[in-house]
Parts: structure tokens; C-alpha cells; sequence
């Protein structure tokens, strides 16, 4: 961050923190006096008088810099205001950021590099589930701290992970729920690109959709990844004709999906259709125009009216220009440092299975998507969303969910 | 025998250059580095293993593959394959529908092991099949393209279609072989902890060692008649053909020995980094793999080794305080190393280590005649001053 | 498939015929450029979906100026010639300051072509950023145009498919109908000769690869009608770049065309009956075989070597 | 046909390429131990017969049979190892071996994956490389890299190799083209010297050098057999005059 921008948000901060200690999400300053470094760091972390380290760890590079770039913003910016306000147990919070350059390995190898030679107090990064899947095993055999923030294919819980973005069925059995009602949809067509996070959605979805709703899948397609070729695809859509288009694409595929579907005559006029992988941030590349009036499914829409979201909004803009824009995932991993925060002042201690143990039932009230709370499974509670995109590229909130439990080894849904 | 012995050592300066890089990389990086750098240098000394295979096959033969990684994958695969069976014991699957098959199946909803992972749950079987496989798939490939010969850019386009192929494939079927996300999360070999500090040190030693045979393997190939016969095919196949023998069969053979040799880095790699994925399978990887072998020199086989450490020594620097440089740097790489360094690390020795009286006085020394190997090198050198010139 | 009238399958076979084409059309743009460096000039330039890439980003940006001044209904064209010249000066650079030392070295001119590729992604993301962007199209390239009221044809599709053609009918009458073309023909089949009767043979190499280049701008600049706009965008086509003109047979742009016609073909056909990501495999496997089977490709000549 | 003497019997050898046809209908019998040079204006079709002969090119129709031993379906390595040897008009040689190292990769044996990588340097190879190195005057330069070779000597060093398959046929495209006078009197002694027990082809345009080594002269023209027969016949006659000069 430049000299620059940090003044700026010292400033800034400032009006931000009546709002949120108003709001709650701050427990009360504390002073690092109060909470002597030998007693608050017993294994040895990156933790002094005065600063602890933590580590990002996204990639900033190759294929994946796309996605994962808006997640590493939302971080730092979470990070700032937390140092701004005094920090955490009164240390100033200092980041290391290590690039995944969108390479497993090369996050298995940051990640050790982070947690092993840097000590980092906690982690917060990762986007893809390979990615998570390479640094497991190291956080669980190191006993690290990683915060998740994207929405997932679930199957998974751990320890040493808190999974800031929603699971499969938060994001998938509320959605479909809502659209079955609204356009009476009886069949419905799953696309997703071929790899395990459509897979298991699409898994989920059916279920649901065949089980609990009594419709019927025409049927179900998966994409090779990066692939930009949809003639055949819209073409077998066009014969099924079915109420409900339900996608997963991901990447430079979703550009080519939404493009060329436009181009056949499916627009939004003449088909509906449901996607849990658009968010604002896939709309640049995509075109509002594209996509106008197609659904998405999300815990998180950047349009949402409460004044936490338009705080946490403008605040993103100041520090990373008024261009930018905020989806899903952004919002999930700004989550990450406030709950983070949080643990380790709940715990009193800076160690991993203290604020580990700590965290579970913890309500933050003030996010900027609402009431969250964490679950015993790591996961969060939140709400599901269902945005009407339009054509200045922002969604227009159209349905909201009651809060959903994280369920992420759903019976009878595998 | 001694005969033998001599030319996997390479006479005098080979066997010293072959010294000093063991003492390199068996006794001065583990006492210099902490634990973490060191299971890095084992993850890049894994590398190394394609880097020298592409020694031999695109160095010394000629012949360019794009598709290197696909043998990398294959071994890594294989041991992989084993080490989550092994994971998967129906205890600790125990919550899966169906315990005892890998978790990454029971979410495909298959309810058993499919046939071709069952040879996996037994380690002589793994090990056999991490050698064998890849040879025979190469094989195949190299029948297929030498006999007719295919060669040069068709080959490496080929070769790189194949492993776009082959990871499509992979991530296309998750049920079978764990889809994008590769196979992961493994723990132990025969019961034996693979993820503690104390076995990445053995397996680090383990790796080093296996390294070192292969780079003798490969110089015993060298220096035999059949290396003659290689480097002359790549200078002049047709005269190769009208001396009598059969080009084709060559190619295969060297092929093959790439493959297996690949194959073996990627198994050391599984077991060192605890997991393999469809990654590394790709195209982008295999024409890394390329760069390393030139950087080092594709002629030399340990300077491909040096290549391999230093080209991702410097990623890993690099990508810690610059990582949009990075790119930069790596693209610079290709183009130097191709257009001021044709013969990378051991060419820049070659042209000055003669200036240096002590290394000068060591390679004059060096028994007469002179390898192939290096007559090859200064060839070339001499070529590349005529094309500067 | 008998859930359904003939009415409905009739539609289907048009739009899938044309979608067919439509594929025909983007890997004939994808490769044109490609056959004429690789095909006349023997190099392999592996930053190819790079060159694609400036023609993308080069519609991207005139597209922001044009919504700045209203005139998006009018840019596209314009577009399109600015993409070709853009990457035919990169092209006539790289030449001049790489490629001309490597043409004794096809293998080394594939690595460091390679290194390029890496490089230009990078300048893109820098100056562009990661993220993903999306040209603003004019009204008239939207939408599909329909012939009866239960067929769409793609009007981005007909727009491409009419380039390819443009496109290639220029290439033909470059390579062989002008005093150009009859040079490079020339200097590939005989340099020293070529250059004894007062051809300028560096001049020529150089002129071709820079046209190769432009030609595959011009491919980035239609496809943003069709697909996305990153840093990554150009590694998505090399692969079948590639395959389309060595599957042709590398020197021949009949060979090009037909090779492009076949595989779209193939792989809309698969496609259609198989899951997406297993048609490509079918495609691409079939592809590897039949030039395994037939190295020097479809079209390749018989000659004395 | 049934068997012969001739060491090499080729006949109605044809093969077109795109239509153009380079070789017609040839016949064309050596006999043992005879030097035969085949002569004929540039595109005669005189490089493509022995692109034929040695299977680098595959022909059209026709048969060549050596030794009775059918030779159009054989690949190139096999057709060596029958023992037909060829030499390439411009040298082809491994530049970047030594002397020494290009005679050795040439001694047929370990000619296989494996025999090539068992391949032990004993006395007899080292014998059989002395031996040639004396025949082809380079013995003294054996540790020389091929590279540096003058013209000539690599020409000698090429006819060198094909010597050290001890084949029964040798076939020899343009041997003294780029030679010295001094040379060429060299050659076309090594020639007479190495005919006198296999069969040899050659091909060259030098008349002088061809009178001197010539048992037997062919003229080709246009893929056809123009004239055939003894140096001073073939020279006297018509349509040989009308080819060379009418044009």
C-alpha cells in the first residue's frame, strides 16, 4: 500500500469505528500492557509487544489472479481498518503476502513457508478448492490458521479452517427453492464446467430438484475448463427447452457462455436462468448487457441496502479506486480479518487452538452482508441472496432467505 | 567392469563434476538450509529428473517433448495412487458411504475401487507400474510417431496435444482420479509418517541418490556407442539410416528411457510434497521443464541439475518480493537462454572456466579421447559463433 | 429423440449446422495467421494467442473511448483495422529484434516464442489488470437474426464467419496474386536463389511474420464478439491453433481451410452427442491419431525431398 | 525374371511424382566387380535411381533386385545391412565427431538398441578403422574432428564409412565434385582400387575423371535410357551429342 492511500484510510477509519462499535463488532479497545506477549503467544508465533504477522496467501499471478485479486483487496482493507482502530490485543497487525502464482504446489509450499519459517498467527487466503485442498495438510500438520472465503463444494471441515463463503446447500437448495415458486419451473437444465465444484453442486442440485421439488433434470453438461465453444451445448439447450437453466461456469468459459447463449436468442426474455457462479466481479468480463436479467444465487450482492454494506462499499472504493467493484467471495474474505480479530480476543490468546476454539458461536452482527454467525462446523450461518442482474452490471436484490445452517456433509444429498 | 564404471563416471572430469555435485546436494544444502528450504531443493531435485531426461532425449537426440510432464504425472500418479489407499483405510473413511475407497470416489458415488486401482494397494506392484507404465506409454507414442518419422516441431506439437489430452482427461474423470484438485491429503508409506521433518530428510536423501543413479544411467547411455549414434542422428538421420541401422528403434528406446526416468522425479515428488495433481500434466509445466534443462545446458547432464535449482530458486525468490516480475523474468529467461546461452550453465563453464589455471589444469588432465559429449559442445559453440558472426 | 416433431429437429440440424460453421470460422481465423508464419516461414511462434490478445484488448480500449463519445455503433470496424495494425508493427518488431536470429533454429525459435508469450501476459495484466474485460459491442452485432421464428442464427457468428472468409480470400490473394506474395513464395522455397535475383529476403521474412501477426489480431479483435478479454486469453487457442494447421498440412492454406472445416465438424458433432469436455477429447484424440497416421497432414504435396 | 548373376538387376523401374515422371520404365544390370557411372544432363533422373536403389524414395513400379533378393519393400536400414552402401552428393558426414569416431559408428555391428549399447571397442574394430583410415589416406589424422576437414577429405571420409559396412554395392553420387586435380587422380585410384571386389555405381559429370574409371558407361535422359556400352562408344553416339549439345 502506498504512503498515499494509507493516510487516507487513517482518516477515513476514524468515522468507520463509531459505526461499528456502535454496531458491536468491536469488544472494547484493548492495550497491549493488558495482555503480556509471553502469556497471549505460548507456541511461539510471529507475535511481539507491539505487531503480529499474518499471512495472505492468494494468487496474484496466472489464471487465477482474476478471481483471487478482489479477495487480497478485501483483506488488506479489513487489515487496515483493524490496525487503524489499534489492532488486535493491541499488536499492530503486519501482513506477509505470498503469491499461489494459481499452482497447488506452490501454495503448499507458501503456505509452509508462511506458517514454518514466518509463524504467522493466522492465514487468510486461498480461492480454489485444489488450492485448499494442496495447503490442508500442511495447516493441519503445522497447526495453522486459514480463513476460506469461497463459496464451495463443502465435504470438507477442519480445524484448523474457517470457511468464510457459504457450502453447497447455502448456496444451492434456497435458490432453487425460490425460482421453482417464482416461474413455476418443473425442468431444468444443469451446466456446470468440469470440475468438482459444479460436480458436486450439480450432484446437489438434482437431488433437490428431483427429491424435494418433484421436477425433472432435461439435462446435464459439463464444460472442459477454459473451453470458449457453446454452438453444440445452446443447441441441445434449445431442444430440451427447459424452464430453468442451472449453471456453474467458471472463467474465461462464463464469458463465452453468456456471450454466445445471448447471441443464440436465449436472453433473459426467452429463458431463465440460474447461476451460483456470477458475481459482480464476473460481470466485468461478462458485459451487463449479457447478462441482464439472469438470476444469481449468492449470500452477497454489492447493491445490498444496509449501512454497513454502503460504508464497507465506499470504503473499498477510497482505497482501491471507484472503479472497483465487490462480489460474493470479496465480501467473504473481508469477512476473514474481523472474525479472525475476534477469536483471538474472545480466547485472550493468540494461539491457534485457543482462537480456533473460541470462535465457534461468535455473532457478528454488523457485516457488511448482515448477521452472520460461525457454527460449530466452522462454517457460517448466513442468508442466501438471489440477485436480478442489470444492465449497469450490478443485481438487483430480488428474494432473501432466512438464515441457513451450514450443512457441509449434507445427508442424503450424496 | 571398469570399463563399465569409467563411462558412467566420464573419466576423470566427469567423475569430479559428478563429486562435487553430489557434496553439492547431499552435504552442503542440508547443512546451509532449515528444514523448510530443504524439503524445497527435494521438491526441485524432483524437477531435475525430467530436466535430465530432456538431456538426453532433446540434447543429445534432437528431439523436443513438449509432453514431458505427462511422464511426470504417470509416476506421481502411480505413487499417489498408492499413498490414498493407503489413507483410505476404512477407519479413518469411516464416515464415507462407502469406507474404505479414496473420499474423493465416495463423492462420485462410486461404491467400489474400479479394477486399475487395485494393483496400487501393493507397493512391488506400484513401484513396477511407476517404471513400467510411462515406458509403455511412451513407447507407444514413439512407435507411433518414429516409424513415421515424425519428428522435430510435429513431434512437440504432438507431444503437447497428448498432454492436454491426457489432463482433460484426468480432470473429466474426478470419480477415478480426483479430478482438478489431483489426489490429496496423503499420510503414510507402509506406515511410515511421510509428512515429519526426520522422513523429509530421508526421502530427501533417497531422492538425491536416485538422481545421481539416474544422471550415471544416462551417462553410461551416453558414452556408449549408442550415445554416438545419437548425436549423430541428430546432426544427420538420413546418413544414421545408409550406415544400416534403424533410426526409429533409437528414438523409442531414448523415448522410453526419458519417460521412465520422468516418471521416477514425479513419484519422489508425491511422496516429498503430498499430493499430485492434474497440474502438473499440462502444457505449461512440460515447457517449463524445457527451459530448466536449457538453462543448465542441454548438452550436460548435471548442468541440467544446476539449471533446475537455479531457475526455481529464483521463482521462489522472486515470487516472495516481486511477484509481478516474475513473469518478466521467467519470459527474459527463455529468450537469453535461447538466443545469448544456447548451451546455458555448462556452456558459459566450458567458454570460461579454461581461463581459471586450476579447472583448466583438471580438464587437461582429463583422459584423451575426449567424450563425445563435450566434442559435441564445442560444436556447437562453434556453430553459434558462426551464426552471431 | 423421438420426443420430438420434425419440425423441432429440423430447426435443430440448421442452428447445429451452423454453429458448426460458426466453430469452422473462429479456428480458420485462429489459424490463419498461424499458417502463414508457421506454414511459409517454418517458424513456430508459440506467443501466437498472445498476438490474438492485443488485437482483444486493442477493441477493448477503442470500445471505452467510443462509449465516450456515442459512436459505439460505428467503432467495431474501425476496431478491426487498429487491432491489425497494432499487432503487425509488434510482429514486424519481434521479428527485427528475435526471430531473425532463430531461423536456423526452429526448436529454439518454440522456447524463445514461449518466453514471449509470458512476457506479453504479463504487460497485458500490468497494464490492463487481472481481471477480465468485456468490449461494448454495437447494437447490430447483439442478438440473432431469425429466419423463422423457432431458428436463431448468431449474428456475431455471421459477422465472423463473413471476417473468416474476407479474411482468407485476402490471404489467397496476397500469397498468390500479388508481386509480395510471389516473393515470399520465393524466399521460402529457395532463400539463396530468391536473394540473388534481388529479393529482400529479410525484408520479406520480415514483412510476413509482422502479416501473420496482424492477421491474428484481427482474430482477437472478433472474438471479443464471441469470448472474453484477460491476460490468459491467448494460451486458450494456441493448442488448437496449432492442430488446426499441422492437421492441414502445414504449408498449404487449402489445407488450412479444409482442416479448420473438418475439425469444427467433428467437434460440433461430438459435442453435440457426447458432454462437452469428452467431445473435445474425441476431437482431439482423433486429431492426434489421424497425424500419426498421416504426419505431414491432409494436404500436404508429394515431392522429391 | 528369374534369378540372375547380376549383382543388381533393376527393371521397369518407374515412379512419378505428381504425375511428372522421374524415372520410366528403366532396366539397368550390374555385374559383379564392374564400375559402372551413370552419366546424363541435370534432372535426368540420375540422383532419383539411386534414391530408388538405397529405398529413400519409394517407387511407383518395377522391380530392383540384388543379389535376387527383391529390394523395394525393404526399408532403408534393411537394404544397408543386404549390403548396398550410398554415398550423398554433398558429403554426409558427422561433423561433429572425430575421424575416428565416424568410421567406428559405421562398423556394422551393434546395430541395435542394445548391441549399440553393449558395443565393446575391441581389436577388430579398432583393426577394420585402421585399416580403411589407410585406405582412404587418413590414417595419420584419425583424432581430428570431421568438422575441420578439407572438401576432399571429407568426401574420402564418407566413401570411408560406406567401406567399413563391407557392402557388395556402393553407389557413388558426384565423389570428386569439389576436388582438386590432385584429388581427383586420388579418387579415381581409391575407386579402381576398391572395385576390385564389389560392385560400385557412380555418378559424375567430371568426362575426364569418368574415362578414367569407367568399365561401363549409362547415359540417362528425362528418366530414360539414353545409351549404354564402353566410354568411347557411348561418346560417338548421335542422340548422346544431340542431349549434351543440341540445346
Amino acid at each position: 500500500m502506498s504512503n498515499n492511500t494509507r493516510r487516507h484510510f487513517i482518516t477515513k477509519t476514524g468515522a468507520l469505528m463509531g459505526a461499528l462499535l456502535a454496531a458491536g463488532m468491536i469488544s472494547g479497545s484493548a492495550f497491549a500492557a493488558d495482555f503480556p506477549t509471553a502469556k497471549v503467544n505460548t507456541t511461539k508465533l510471529a507475535v511481539t509487544d507491539t505487531t503480529v504477522k499474518v499471512g495472505i496467501l492468494h494468487s496474484s499471478t496466472g489464471t487465477m489472479a482474476i478471481s483471487e485479486t478482489g479477495s487480497i483487496q478485501a483483506e488488506k482493507l479489513a487489515i487496515a481498518q483493524i490496525n487503524a482502530m489499534g489492532g488486535v490485543l493491541g499488536r499492530k497487525i503486519e501482513v506477509i503476502q505470498e503469491d499461489g502464482a494459481s499452482d497447488w504446489p506452490t501454495f503448499a509450499e507458501k503456505s509452509k513457508k508462511l506458517l514454518v519459517n514466518d509463524k504467522v498467527a493466522t492465514v487468510f487466503g486461498c480461492w480454489t478448492s485444489a488450492s485448499r485442498k494442496a495447503v490442508l495438510p500442511v495447516f493441519e500438520k503445522e497447526n495453522g490458521l486459514l480463513f476460506y472465503p469461497t463459496f464451495y463444494e463443502g465435504l470438507e471441515q477442519s480445524k484448523n479452517v474457517f470457511y468464510t463463503g457459504q457450502e453447497a446447500t447455502q448456496q444451492i437448495l434456497a435458490g432453487l427453492d425460490w425460482i421453482a415458486k417464482e416461474k413455476k419451473a418443473k425442468t431444468f437444465y444443469l451446466i456446470g464446467s468440469d470440475y468438482i465444484w459444479p460436480r458436486t453442486s450439480m450432484k446437489i442440485a438434482r437431488k433437490h430438484i428431483e427429491q424435494k421439488l418433484g421436477g425433472k433434470v432435461v439435462g446435464e453438461e459439463y464444460i472442459a475448463l477454459g473451453d470458449t465453444q457453446f454452438g453444440s451445448v445452446i443447441n441441445k439447450i434449445k431442444l430440451k427447452k427447459p424452464d430453468v437453466i442451472y449453471a456453474a461456469v467458471v472463467g474465461g468459459s462464463n464469458v463465452a457462455w453468456f456471450k454466445q447463449l445471448n447471441a443464440a436468442g436465449l436472453n433473459s426474455k426467452k429463458q431463465n436462468m440460474l447461476t451460483i457462479s456470477v458475481t459482480e466481479d464476473e460481470v466485468l468480463g461478462i458485459g451487463g448487457e449479457n447478462l441482464e436479467g439472469f438470476y444469481s444465487a449468492m449470500k452477497y450482492f454489492q447493491s445490498l441496502k444496509n449501512p454497513n454494506n454502503e460504508k464497507f462499499v465506499a470504503e473499498f472504493k477510497k482505497m482501491w479506486g471507484p472503479k472497483s467493484v465487490i462480489g460474493d467471495v470479496t465480501q467473504a474474505a473481508y469477512l476473514g480479518p474481523w472474525l479472525w480479530k475476534a477469536a483471538v480476543e474472545r480466547a485472550g490468546s493468540f494461539d491457534v487452538d485457543k482462537a480456533a476454539a473460541a470462535l465457534p458461536g461468535y455473532e457478528l452482527k454488523a457485516a457488511p452482508e448482515g448477521y452472520v454467525k460461525v457454527d460449530p462446523n466452522h462454517h457460517l450461518e448466513s442468508k442466501l441472496r438471489v440477485g436480478k442482474w442489470l444492465a449497469n452490471g450490478q443485481a438487483e436484490v430480488v428474494y432473501e432467505s432466512e438464515l441457513i445452517k451450514p450443512d457441509p456433509f449434507p445427508k442424503g444429498y450424496q | 567392469m571398469s570399463d563399465t564404471l569409467n563411462k558412467m563416471l566420464g573419466g576423470r572430469q566427469g567423475a569430479i563434476g559428478l563429486a562435487i555435485l553430489a557434496v553439492f546436494i547431499m552435504i552442503v544444502l542440508p547443512l546451509g538450509l532449515d528444514p523448510f528450504r530443504i524439503g524445497l531443493i527435494g521438491k526441485y531435485l524432483t524437477y531435475a529428473f525430467v530436466a535430465v531426461s530432456l538431456v538426453l532425449l532433446w540434447g543429445n537426440g534432437g528431439i523436443l517433448s513438449l509432453g514431458q510432464g505427462i511422464f511426470f504425472g504417470l509416476g506421481g500418479y502411480g505413487m499417489a495412487m498408492f499413498l490414498k489407499l493407503e489413507a483410505s483405510d476404512p477407519v479413518s473413511t469411516a464416515i464415507q458411504s462407502t469406507p474404505g475407497i479414496p473420499d474423493f470416489m465416495d463423492w462420485n458415488q462410486l461404491t467400489s475401487l474400479p479394477w486399475f486401482w487395485e494393483p496400487f494397494k501393493s507397493l512391488p506392484l506400484t513401484i513396477l507400474a511407476i517404471l513400467v507404465i510411462p515406458a509403455f506409454f511412451a513407447y507407444l507414442i514413439g512407435f507411433a510417431m518414429f516409424k513415421r518419422r515424425v519428428g522435430g516441431v510435429y513431434f512437440a506439437i504432438i507431444t503437447q496435444a497428448i498432454a492436454l489430452i491426457l489432463s482433460i482427461l484426468i480432470v473429466g474423470q474426478q470419480g477415478y482420479t480426483g479430478g482438478v484438485n489431483g489426489i490429496t491429503d496423503l499420510k503414510t508409506m507402509l506406515g511410515w509418517d511421510i509428512r515429519t521433518d526426520s522422513a523429509k530428510y530421508v526421502l530427501y536423501y533417497v531422492n538425491a541418490g536416485l538422481l545421481i543413479a539416474c544422471i550415471l544411467l544416462s551417462r553410461y547411455v551416453l558414452s556408449s556407442k549408442f550415445g554416438m549414434l545419437l548425436l549423430a542422428m541428430r546432426d544427420k538421420e538420413e546418413r544414421v539410416r545408409f550406415s544400416g541401422y534403424d533410426v526409429s528403434n533409437f528414438k523409442i528406446f531414448i523415448f522410453c528411457l526419458a519417460a521412465m526416468i520422468s516418471a521416477i522425479g514425479g513419484a519422489m515428488f508425491t511422496l516429498q510434497v503430498g499430493f499430485m495433481s492434474p497440474t502438473f500434466i499440462g502444457i505449461v509445466p512440460s515447457i517449463e521443464m524445457v527451459i530448466f534443462a536449457a538453462v543448465g545446458g542441454r548438452m550436460s547432464l548435471i548442468g541440467a541439475v544446476y539449471g533446475t535449482l537455479l531457475v526455481n530458486f529464483g521463482k521462489t525468490m522472486f515470487s516472495e518480493t516481486y511477484p509481478e516480475l516474475w513473469l518478466f523474468l521467467m519470459g527474459g529467461l527463455f529468450i537469453a537462454v535461447v538466443m545469448f546461452f544456447p548451451n546455458g550453465i555448462a556452456g558459459v563453464y566450458e567458454k570460461y572456466a579454461k581461463k581459471v589455471p586450476f579447472l583448466r589444469k583438471l580438464s587437461e588432465e582429463s583422459p584423451t579421447p575426449k567424450t563425445a559429449q563435450v566434442a559435441a559442445v564445442t560444436a556447437v559453440e562453434i556453430k553459434e559463433a558462426g551464426v552471431k558472426a | 429423440m423421438f420426443d420430438y416433431s420434425m419440425a423441432e429437429i429440423g430447426n435443430i440440424v440448421v442452428m447445429q449446422a451452423f454453429s458448426g460453421l460458426s466453430l469452422f470460422s473462429v479456428l480458420l481465423l485462429m489459424a490463419l495467421g498461424l499458417a502463414v508464419i508457421f506454414g511459409q516461414m517454418g517458424v513456430i511462434n508459440m506467443a501466437h494467442g498472445e498476438f490474438m490478445a492485443i488485437g482483444a484488448y486493442t477493441t477493448v480500449f477503442l470500445s471505452k473511448v467510443a462509449e465516450t463519445y456515442g459512436i459505439v455503433n460505428y467503432y467495431f470496424l474501425f476496431a478491426i483495422v487498429i487491432a491489425f495494425i497494432i499487432a503487425f508493427i509488434i510482429g514486424y518488431l519481434v521479428e527485427f529484434a528475435l526471430i531473425r536470429h532463430l531461423y536456423k533454429r526452429p526448436l529454439d525459435t518454440l522456447l524463445a516464442t514461449w518466453g514471449l508469450s509470458l512476457v506479453m501476459q504479463q504487460i497485458f495484466r500490468s497494464t490492463f489488470g487481472a481481471k477480465e474485460v468485456s468490449a461494448v459491442l454495437p447494437e447490430w452485432l447483439m442478438g440473432s437474426f431469425q429466419p423463422t421464428p423457432d431458428i436463431d442464427i448468431p449474428i456475431n457468428g455471421v459477422f465472423v464467419l463473413g471476417l473468416a472468409l474476407v479474411v482468407t480470400v485476402g490471404v489467397y490473394l496476397f500469397m498468390f496474386r500479388s508481386r509480395w506474395g510471389l516473393r515470399v513464395r520465393a524466399t521460402v522455397q529457395n532463400r539463396v536463389m530468391a536473394g540473388a535475383v534481388g529479393i529482400n529476403t529479410k525484408k520479406v521474412d520480415r514483412v510476413t511474420f509482422a502479416l501473420g501477426c496482424g492477421i491474428a489480431g484481427v482474430a482477437g479483435a472478433a472474438f471479443t464478439t464471441i469470448a472474453s478479454t484477460g491476460p490468459t486469453t491467448g494460451s486458450l487457442y494456441i493448442v488448437d491453433s496449432f492442430m488446426v494447421v499441422v492437421f492441414g498440412g502445414a504449408a498449404s492454406i487449402m489445407g488450412t481451410i479444409a482442416s479448420a472445416f473438418g475439425i469444427a465438424q467433428a467437434q460440433s458433432i461430438l459435442q453435440f452427442f457426447m458432454t462437452s469436455s469428452m467431445g473435445k477429447v474425441a476431437t482431439l484424440m482423433v486429431i492426434v491419431g489421424i497425424l500419426m497416421m498421416r504426419p505431414e497432414g491432409l494436404f500436404a504435396s508429394k515431392v522429391r525431398k | 525374371m528369374s534369378n540372375t548373376d547380376f549383382v543388381l538387376a533393376v527393371e521397369d523401374l518407374t515412379v512419378s511424382f505428381d504425375g511428372f515422371k522421374a524415372v520410366d520404365k528403366l532396366n539397368m544390370y550390374i555385374d559383379k566387380n564392374e564400375l559402372r557411372v551413370v552419366i546424363g544432363p541435370n534432372g535426368a533422373g540420375k540422383t532419383t535411381v539411386l534414391d530408388l536403389i538405397c529405398g529413400k524414395t519409394k517407387s511407383s513400379s518395377g522391380s530392383i533386385k540384388f543379389k535376387n533378393r527383391e529390394l523395394t519393400k525393404l526399408s532403408e536400414h534393411e537394404i544397408v545391412r543386404a549390403g548396398v552402401g550410398r554415398k550423398f552428393q554433398t558429403p554426409s558426414i558427422y561433423e561433429n565427431l572425430s575421424v575416428y569416431q565416424n568410421l567406428e559408428v559405421s562398423y556394422p555391428k551393434g546395430r541395435g538398441v542394445f548391441g549399440s549399447l553393449f558395443f565393446k571397442r575391441n581389436e577388430a574394430v579398432v583393426a577394420q578403422v585402421h585399416k580403411i583410415a589407410r585406405e582412404i589416406m587418413m590414417e595419420d589424422i584419425l583424432n581430428t574432428e570431421a568438422a575441420l576437414l578439407s572438401h576432399g577429405q571429407k568426401q574420402w571420409l564418407e566413401i570411408g564409412m560406406l567401406l567399413m559396412q563391407e557392402p557388395e554395392l556402393l553407389m557413388l553420387d558426384e565423389p570428386v565434385a569439389g576436388m582438386s586435380a590432385k584429388e581427383r587422380d586420388q579418387t579415381a585410384e581409391l575407386l579402381n582400387r576398391i572395385c576390385q571386389n564389389r560392385s560400385v555405381i557412380v555418378i559424375e559429370h567430371d568426362m575426364e575423371f569418368v574415362k578414367k574409371i569407367a568399365h561401363k558407361v549409362t547415359v540417362l535422359h528425362q528418366g530414360k535410357i539414353l545409351a549404354e556400352g564402353a566410354m568411347d562408344k557411348v561418346q560417338a553416339n548421335e542422340k548422346v551429342i544431340e542431349v549434351y549439345l543440341g540445346h
